[in-house]
């Protein structure tokens, strides 16, 4: 049998089995998704060679199924992902209601994705492509919380993406007459000047799932609000189908000649692209702004999510050899950490009860082994060498600064960068360092199947800080099979073309020692004399405070920053979207009114129908 | 408003229909020569007498050439007495309470209606037997039965219509049509076929099955129509 | 006996009268149990005759043993056997979901049987008689039984919905019949070959008048706005399986009518761009008015509208894949929105009001009905890997392929409406708070066996198109096939006298 | 043929009348009366016009059946088209 | 009078004129008059009309019924078009089959509502 319908096979029977036995016992069911799922990934990796295509026939319709490179590398990423998520949430969707519904929907979301990476044919893209759509939709709403809002905003975005790539696809059947990828690149079906409209509406719809502006409206909440172990792939691997995406067409919208360089015959491509790029460095900005202003440690993440998805969008849409590599690394990179976040976002949740930073705090002595994953996540979240953020984040500024010809956009992005640092300190500060809460007494430490991801992730983050070439491997031979000439890189050392150079492995040892002397000199320390105390422990003008009034730090955090920000804060995004929908609603409200339940006009509908086409009849029917 | 709008529609209607008749002349010739079998009325017109025996060509059309139509029709009444029966369905509990809508009729009336019911019945059932020989037939037999039947359900409070009668009727004729149809289909291929001999023309035993579906016509719309009466009658009136 | 298209009509009819002695005299469930034995005597008959014509065969059967333009005859194309096909099966499968529905009083149970049947066969006959007024005949069957049937319910407003129906519905029988009437003064025949054959002889003014008749009387029966003002109505008040009966069989019998009148009586390019105008204006109406319904089942029905617009616009595009992206659509509508109609009465029949919110956790509470219904949703929104994707991309492609931009856009503008209504919906069933003081009827065997079916073959035909697609194929050939038509109808079977 | 002439033009006329009548009475049981007269015309044009089969398919259903099953409607409902006289029609 | 166009024209007039006019005297009362009876009145007045129209255009001046009686069966040249007629039939009897439903549903209405006013029963609207 075919490694590429036995490894979809493996998947679908997990999740059929998933589903089935959800109503016996949620851990059996989960490690029926974990063993599918991993046993899938080893098959995907030990038995597929790059570079093999299947080719079958669907009616009139040709199917081709197949893995490049450039496959290979979001394949990295959603199975490694998908494999540590599920046995992470093993123990996170353990005593939950309906984990069947929850395992069948998780599966089918990583099936559907490793569909997404074997596809070959816009067809069988676009199926698995929906079928992503639908059954994250209902992992989205699974925690029953604000489903109207959350999940129909979600559809309605998703539509929105889907459908603009369905036209663009049939668009590309009418005109070029192929549902082959490989055939449409040839007749150069996603060249600007060929046809504006195909490039532009699969770049809306894969910039929904980047949640792009303005297009993003959907992803703080449903990323906030699904179940964590499923934001781990929601916003680590999911994302990325839509960077994938994106990838693909933005590298083709020139015209190439024969040594594949564009030529520029116009301004329209270079237009769309500083677009895109402008669009993506807002999104990084704003996201920034609003994650920033989160209480809740999900909602934090989320919006950072949005924003490091923005980083990866400018990082596409400046297009060179540099910019994209960069994107790519850091599309990898922020799979793993923001995974890693998430997981300890869901760690916290679990033990805890909730993730609300103002009522958590203090956790690093309950939850040492969780703390460590978010410090090393965090750092490479806000791009500190040295982990992996930095490479990418470095990687993306020296082509920002060098090949962009924008220096506002280099502004916007090193503004947006740096703001993070706030928020990337608020999380670990509100969670786990200060007092600790009398509410968090008792929290204990994560189980063992939750720590295990969560350490494995950290020990990638390192290991990609230290050795970024084992990343750049396959990611550069993706970039060649999808255009790209010549793409070089090294294990570790980082350069520019002022013939600087940085070798990582300098920074990280030097980085490390200097880490531990810290943590050792810090411990001894507070091994003698720190005194712990509650929040309560205040008196303030001689006035007790009472006992449900909260007083911990965490509330208004960045209140100064805030105030000075506020008009940033006044108009967003969703409010537009909000408008536009009940202004929508209430124009399909007026026109359902001809329907007046009155027998008698509808009658003279009828007569005044007939009479107007009686009327028209010359001029409709002649011949 | 709304007045003023539906007369204007219905000027432009009569409008187009006024210029749509223009062009067809009114008593014009449009059959042509019989003979020449240009459309379908001059081959009936020209083949009736021979190939089906039967005098009256409307018969032939209704019955023979287009009986299909007819068994449609009459699926069309079938239905319109069981879509009634199910629209002012009663349930048991009210049938106790059902009351005649008229108020017994005088004697006077009584009398005259039971002198009157055979006769008209026999009226019914003459011209549905020689359908196939002077204008009238199935429908028209039957729905002079089912005046008869009016007449007797208005003047007797209690007479009942007889509902395993009408039953019986209704059924045996439907199924005789259908029967003599899958006969034809069965024997000589087609459905409704004419596989009697078809006899002497203006003879009251000719036209093969053509008399036979239209007596079963006949007794079918009697027996649907009276249904349509019996139940528009039996409806409790408002107090 | 040779089995041949007359048994469609003949062995229903023979059944229904017979049904009333039967009940009477041997055995009162037997009302219940013939339509179905007749039922899927006509699905053998399709499978025989789809097998016995083949990829391209035409049976023309006559009938009383006149030869075509004398007398009337039926004719079984890929098309019509395709529909007669569909439609049998959806008759078996709604009467054997309302083979023991508790709403039908006992005593009701009779008439309802010989309705339904006799609705299906009306339909049944539309699409396969060649003749223009035996058409006309079939379509009064249908008519009679729909406005029954959905005034069936005393409880609810089923009178109000059925008069309104019945307004509509004698102006469409008046339209066709003027249409027919001046149509035979030009050519003297009846039949529709023959009429497809001289349609060019009839003078301009004539003809175009004949084809707006023919299209506002058919376009009432098949949906088309603004005629459409009955179809709400009627869809949400009837029984819940006679909604999938209105949606599967009786607005197909109407659509094909008028794609007969267009591809075959006239071949009048115009036309096709008012299927275009006309469905798409269908399509946007009813769609954003489904938006805001707050019953079930008539938020379900004016979505069957919004697809029947999908429809007749696609028959527009006129193009040989749109037109078996149409059929598909049909085909496809048939059984997804049977199957909504049917689980949907279910789940509105366990909740207190008819209303959505009524509905919330009901997911819970019947599993298996909430999964169907979902799986219908997805279908009928065009997610893949239900069948309704397919369609809608055969459509999607045949639009393209006419350079149609703005068309496709609208499409899928609406197609987003739908997935928000029918989504809130799902999201209401699974996600909602439970109400617990409702008690639960779980729907019978044979309920769940007709919906467990039509979810089976969503999936299968989502997942695998081609079992379908060749059917397709033969059928939209035939249609447009205008020539084999007129050829296989007016010179087979040589009349025997 | 004068005679034709004569003949059509008064039933046209008489037709044509009972129509409006019927249609304007507010008396329903006058209105469908009236009706009665319509089909009662039409089935002598059509005798006229040599189509005695559907003269007397129009008389038998059209004057007689149709006439009755309004009245039994109107017995069962209202007698003013406006409803606001008594429904009086115990006897018929 | 004694000009034959003018005849023509009369009985044409007569004939296609009162047909058109039922129609729309048919029409006006579906269209406007409110009572549920008035509306299925004026529907069977409608269906009239077009029976009228039915008939009318398969009559052929100066020629006879088309029934083979004794002593005419050789006319079949001089017959009016039998066609019309029959389709006639049909159609009348189901239009009585459609008044019925609707009378029924009338009842049923008036029984529900308590009215026969068609702009009160709007209780499915939008």
């Amino acid at each position: 049998m075919n490694s590429f319908f036995l490894i979809l096979l493996i998947l679908l029977a997990g999740a059929a089995i998933s589903f089935a036995l959800g109503k016996i016992s949620s851990i059996i069911s989960g490690t029926v998704a974990f063993l599918s799922i991993a046993s899938a990934s080893v098959l995907f990796f030990t038995q597929l060679k790059n570079n093999t295509y299947i080719e079958f026939p669907l009616g009139e319709i040709q199917l081709q199924w197949g893995i490049d490179s450039f496959g290979y590398i979001f394949a990295l990423i959603v199975l490694g992902l998908g494999s540590l998520a599920s046995l992470y949430s093993i123990s996170y969707m353990q005593n939950k209601e309906r984990t069947g519904i929850f395992y069948f929907n998780f599966v089918l979301v990583i099936t559907s994705m490793v569909g997404i990476i074997f596809s070959q044919d816009f067809i069988s893209f676009f199926i698995f492509w929906e079928i992503m759509t639908w059954s994250s939709y209902l992992l989205i709403i699974f925690n029953k919380k604000d489903v109207k809002e959350i999940g129909v905003k979600y559809m309605i975005f998703s539509a929105i993406g889907a459908y603009s790539m369905l036209t663009a696809i049939v668009m590309i059947k009418g005109n070029y007459n192929t549902f082959l990828i490989s055939d449409a690149i040839q007749a150069g079906a996603f060249n600007f000047t060929n046809n504006e409209y195909i490039p532009i509406l699969l770049l809306i719809g894969f910039a929904v799932k980047a949640a792009t502006m303005p297009l993003h409206v959907w992803a703080p909440k449903a990323y906030s609000n699904s179940p964590m172990s499923f934001t781990v792939i929601f916003s680590g691997a999911m994302s990325k189908m839509g960077v994938l995406g994106m990838a693909l067409v933005l590298v083709r919208i020139f015209t190439f000649n024969a040594n594949n360089e564009a030529i520029l015959p116009n301004f329209s491509p270079i237009i769309l692209q500083q677009t895109l790029a402008w669009l993506g460095a807002i999104t990084a900005v704003i996201a920034t702004l609003y994650a920033l202003m989160q209480d809740d440690a999900k909602k934090l993440l989320a919006y950072s999510s949005i924003a490091q998805l923005g980083y990866i969008t400018v990082g596409l849409a400046i297009g060179t050899k540099l910019s994209v590599m960069a994107a790519l690394f850091l599309a990898i990179v922020h799979g793993i950490f923001k995974g890693a976040l998430f997981m300890v976002a869901g760690a916290v949740e679990r033990q805890a009860g909730t993730t609300d930073m103002t009522k958590v705090s203090g956790l690093i002595r309950k939850m040492p082994f969780t703390f460590f994953t978010a410090l090393i996540a965090i750092i490479a979240l806000a791009g500190i060498p040295p982990l992996g953020g930095f490479v990418g984040k470095w990687m993306l500024y020296e082509s920002l600064i060098t090949e962009s010809n924008s220096y506002f956009l280099v502004i916007l992005v090193f503004f947006s960068s740096t703001s993070a640092f706030l928020y990337c300190y608020r999380f670990l500060f509100g969670l786990f360092l200060g007092q600790e809460e009398e509410a968090t007494k008792d929290v204990k430490e994560a189980p063992i199947t939750m720590i295990i991801p969560m350490l494995i992730l950290s020990v990638l983050l390192m290991v990609t800080g230290a050795y970024p070439g084992i990343l750049f491997d396959p990611i550069a031979k993706g970039m060649e099979t999808i255009g790209f000439n010549n793409v070089t890189w090294d294990m570790s050392v980082l350069g520019n073309i002022w013939g600087n150079s940085v070798n990582m492995i300098y920074v990280w040892l030097t980085i490390v020692i200097v880490f531990i002397a810290a943590f050792i000199f810090l411990t001894l320390k507070g091994l003698k004399g720190t005194r712990y105390v509650s929040t309560k422990d205040i008196s303030t003008s001689g006035e007790i405070p009472l006992e449900h009034e909260n007083l911990t730090f965490q509330i208004n955090f960045f209140q100064p920053f805030r105030r000075a920000a506020a008009p940033m804060y006044k108009r967003s995004m969703d409010k537009i979207w909000n408008e536009i929908g009940s202004g929508l609603e209430s124009l399909f409200n007026f026109t359902r009114k001809i329907y007046t339940g009155n027998g008698q006009t509808y009658a003279i509908f009828v007569i005044a129908f007939l009479v107007l086409m009686l009327l028209l009849k010359d001029t409709l029917f002649l011949n | 408003m709304r007045k003023v709008f539906v007369i204007i529609l219905l000027i432009l209607v009569g409008y187009f229909l006024t210029n749509t008749f223009s062009l067809i002349t009114f008593g014009e010739n449009r059959i042509g020569n019989t003979s020449e079998e240009k459309n379908v009325a001059a081959y009936y017109l020209n083949n009736t007498k021979e190939k089906t025996s039967v005098a009256n060509v409307v018969t032939a059309i209704v019955v023979n050439y287009r009986g299909f139509d007819t068994l449609g029709e009459v699926t069309v009444l079938f239905l319109a007495t069981t879509g009634l029966g199910s629209i002012l369905f009663r349930r048991k509990e009210d049938e106790d309470q059902i009351e005649r809508i008229s108020k017994p009729s005088s004697s006077l009336v009584q009398t005259g209606s039971r002198i009157l019911f055979p006769l008209i019945a026999l009226l019914g059932i003459y011209v549905f037997i020689h359908g196939h020989l002077t204008p009238g037939g199935g429908f028209q037999g039957g729905a002079i039965i089912a005046t008869g039947f009016l007449l007797m359900l208005i003047s007797y409070k209690n007479f009942k219509a007889g509902h395993t009668m009408l039953i019986w009727v209704e059924s045996l004729a439907g199924i005789t049509f259908v029967t003599i149809g899958l006969w034809g289909l069965l024997t000589s291929g087609s459905f409704l076929e004419n596989t009697l001999p078809g006899g002497e023309l203006n003879n009251l035993i000719s036209g093969g099955i053509i008399p036979i579906i239209y007596i079963a016509v006949g007794f079918k719309v009697a027996a649907e129509l009276t249904g349509v009466l019996d139940i528009l009658l039996n409806i409790k009136p408002k107090k | 006996m040779v089995i041949s298209p007359v048994h469609y009509i003949a062995v229903p009819l023979l059944a229904a009268f017979l049904i009333p002695l039967l009940s009477k005299f041997i055995h009162k469930e037997l009302a219940r149990i013939v339509p179905g034995i007749v039922f899927l005597y006509s699905i053998f008959i399709s499978i025989t005759l789809m097998l016995q014509i083949g990829d391209k065969g035409i049976i023309s059967e006559v009938i009383a043993g006149w030869q075509a333009p004398w007398g009337i005859n039926l004719v079984f194309s890929p098309f019509s056997g395709f529909l007669a096909s569909l439609m049998s099966i959806i008759g078996f499968l709604i009467w054997l979901y309302s083979y023991n529905f508790k709403k039908i009083d006992k005593e009701q149970s009779q008439k309802y049987h010989i309705l339904q049947m006799m609705m299906v066969t009306g339909a049944i006959g539309i699409v396969l008689t060649g003749d223009i007024f035996n058409l006309f005949v079939f379509m009064e069957i249908t008519a009679i039984t729909a406005y029954s049937l959905t005034s069936f319910y005393r409880e609810r407003d089923g009178a109000e919905a059925g008069f309104k129906y019945l307004l509509i519905g004698s102006f469409a029988s008046v339209l066709i019949l003027l249409a027919i009437m001046i149509l035979y003064t030009q050519l003297g025949t009846l039949n529709m070959a023959e009429i497809a054959q001289k349609s060019h002889l009839i003078p301009t003014s004539l003809k175009t008048t004949i084809i707006v008749l023919f299209l506002v009387g058919f376009g009432i029966e098949a949906e088309m706005f603004p005629l459409n003002g009955w179809a709400p109505d009627a869809y949400s008040q009837s029984p819940g399986p006679i909604g999938a009966a209105f949606a599967g069989i009786v607005v197909k019998a109407g659509v094909y009518a008028l794609v007969r009148v267009i591809f075959t009586l006239f071949d009048i390019h115009g036309a096709y761009d008012f299927l275009i105008y006309g469905g798409l204006i269908t399509m946007i109406i009813a769609e954003t008015s489904a938006l805001a319904q707050t019953n079930l089942k008539r938020m379900l029905a004016y979505s069957s509208i919004g697809q029947m617009g999908f429809v007749l616009m696609a028959f527009g595009i006129g193009t040989h894949q749109a037109i078996v992206g149409a059929l598909f659509l049909m085909f496809n509508h048939a059984i997804i929105k049977s199957l909504l109609f049917m689980s949907g009465s279910y789940l509105t029949y366990n909740s207190l009001t008819k209303q959505i919110s009524a509905l919330s956790g009901l997911g819970k509470k019947l599993p298996l009905v909430s999964i169907l219904f979902g799986i219908g949703a997805f279908a009928i929104v065009g997610l893949p890997p239900f069948s309704g994707f397919w369609s809608k991309l055969y459509v999607l492609s045949a639009a393209a392929d006419k350079n149609m931009l703005l068309l496709i856009m609208t499409i899928l503008a609406v197609s987003i409406v739908e997935i928000i209504y029918y989504f809130r919906v799902v999201s209401t069933l699974y996600y909602g708070k439970q109400n617990p003081e409702i008690e639960i009827q779980k729907p019978s065997i044979n309920a769940m066996v007709s919906m467990i079916a039509l979810g089976i073959t969503i999936l299968v035909v989502g997942v695998y198109p081609d079992v379908i697609t060749n059917l397709l194929e033969n059928a939209a050939t035939a249609l447009t096939d205008k020539a084999t038509y007129i050829q296989s109808v007016l010179t087979q079977n040589l009349p025997i006298n | 043929m004068i005679v034709y002439v004569i003949i059509f033009s008064i039933l046209s006329i008489l037709l044509i009348a009972s129509a409006i009548y019927a249609v304007v009475q507010k008396d329903l049981l006058i209105a469908v009366i009236s009706t009665g007269v319509i089909s009662l015309i039409l089935s002598v044009f059509f005798y006229l016009m040599h189509a005695p089969d559907v003269a007397l398919t129009e008389a038998a259903i059209g004057i007689a059946l149709t006439t009755i099953i309004f009245v039994i409607t109107i017995r069962n409902t209202t007698r003013n088209e406006d409803e606001s006289i008594d429904n009086n029609l115990d006897k018929f | 009078m004694y000009n034959l166009e003018l005849q023509n024209n009369l009985i044409t007039t007569s004939v296609y004129g009162s047909a058109i006019a039922l129609i729309l005297i048919g029409l006006y009362a579906v269209l406007v008059k409110k009572n549920l009876i008035k509306i299925v009145i004026g529907l069977s007045i409608i269906d009239a009309g077009i029976h009228l129209l039915f008939v009318a255009i398969g009559y052929i001046k100066g020629f006879t019924a088309p029934i083979f009686s004794p002593g005419s069966e050789n006319l079949a040249n001089k017959m009016v078009d039998p066609v019309p007629q029959a389709l006639v039939l049909t159609a009348i009897v189901i239009g009585f089959a459609t008044t019925a439903v609707a009378l029924s549903l009338v009842i049923r209405l008036y029984k529900h509502h308590n009215t026969a006013r068609i702009d009160q029963i709007k209780s499915l609207k939008w």
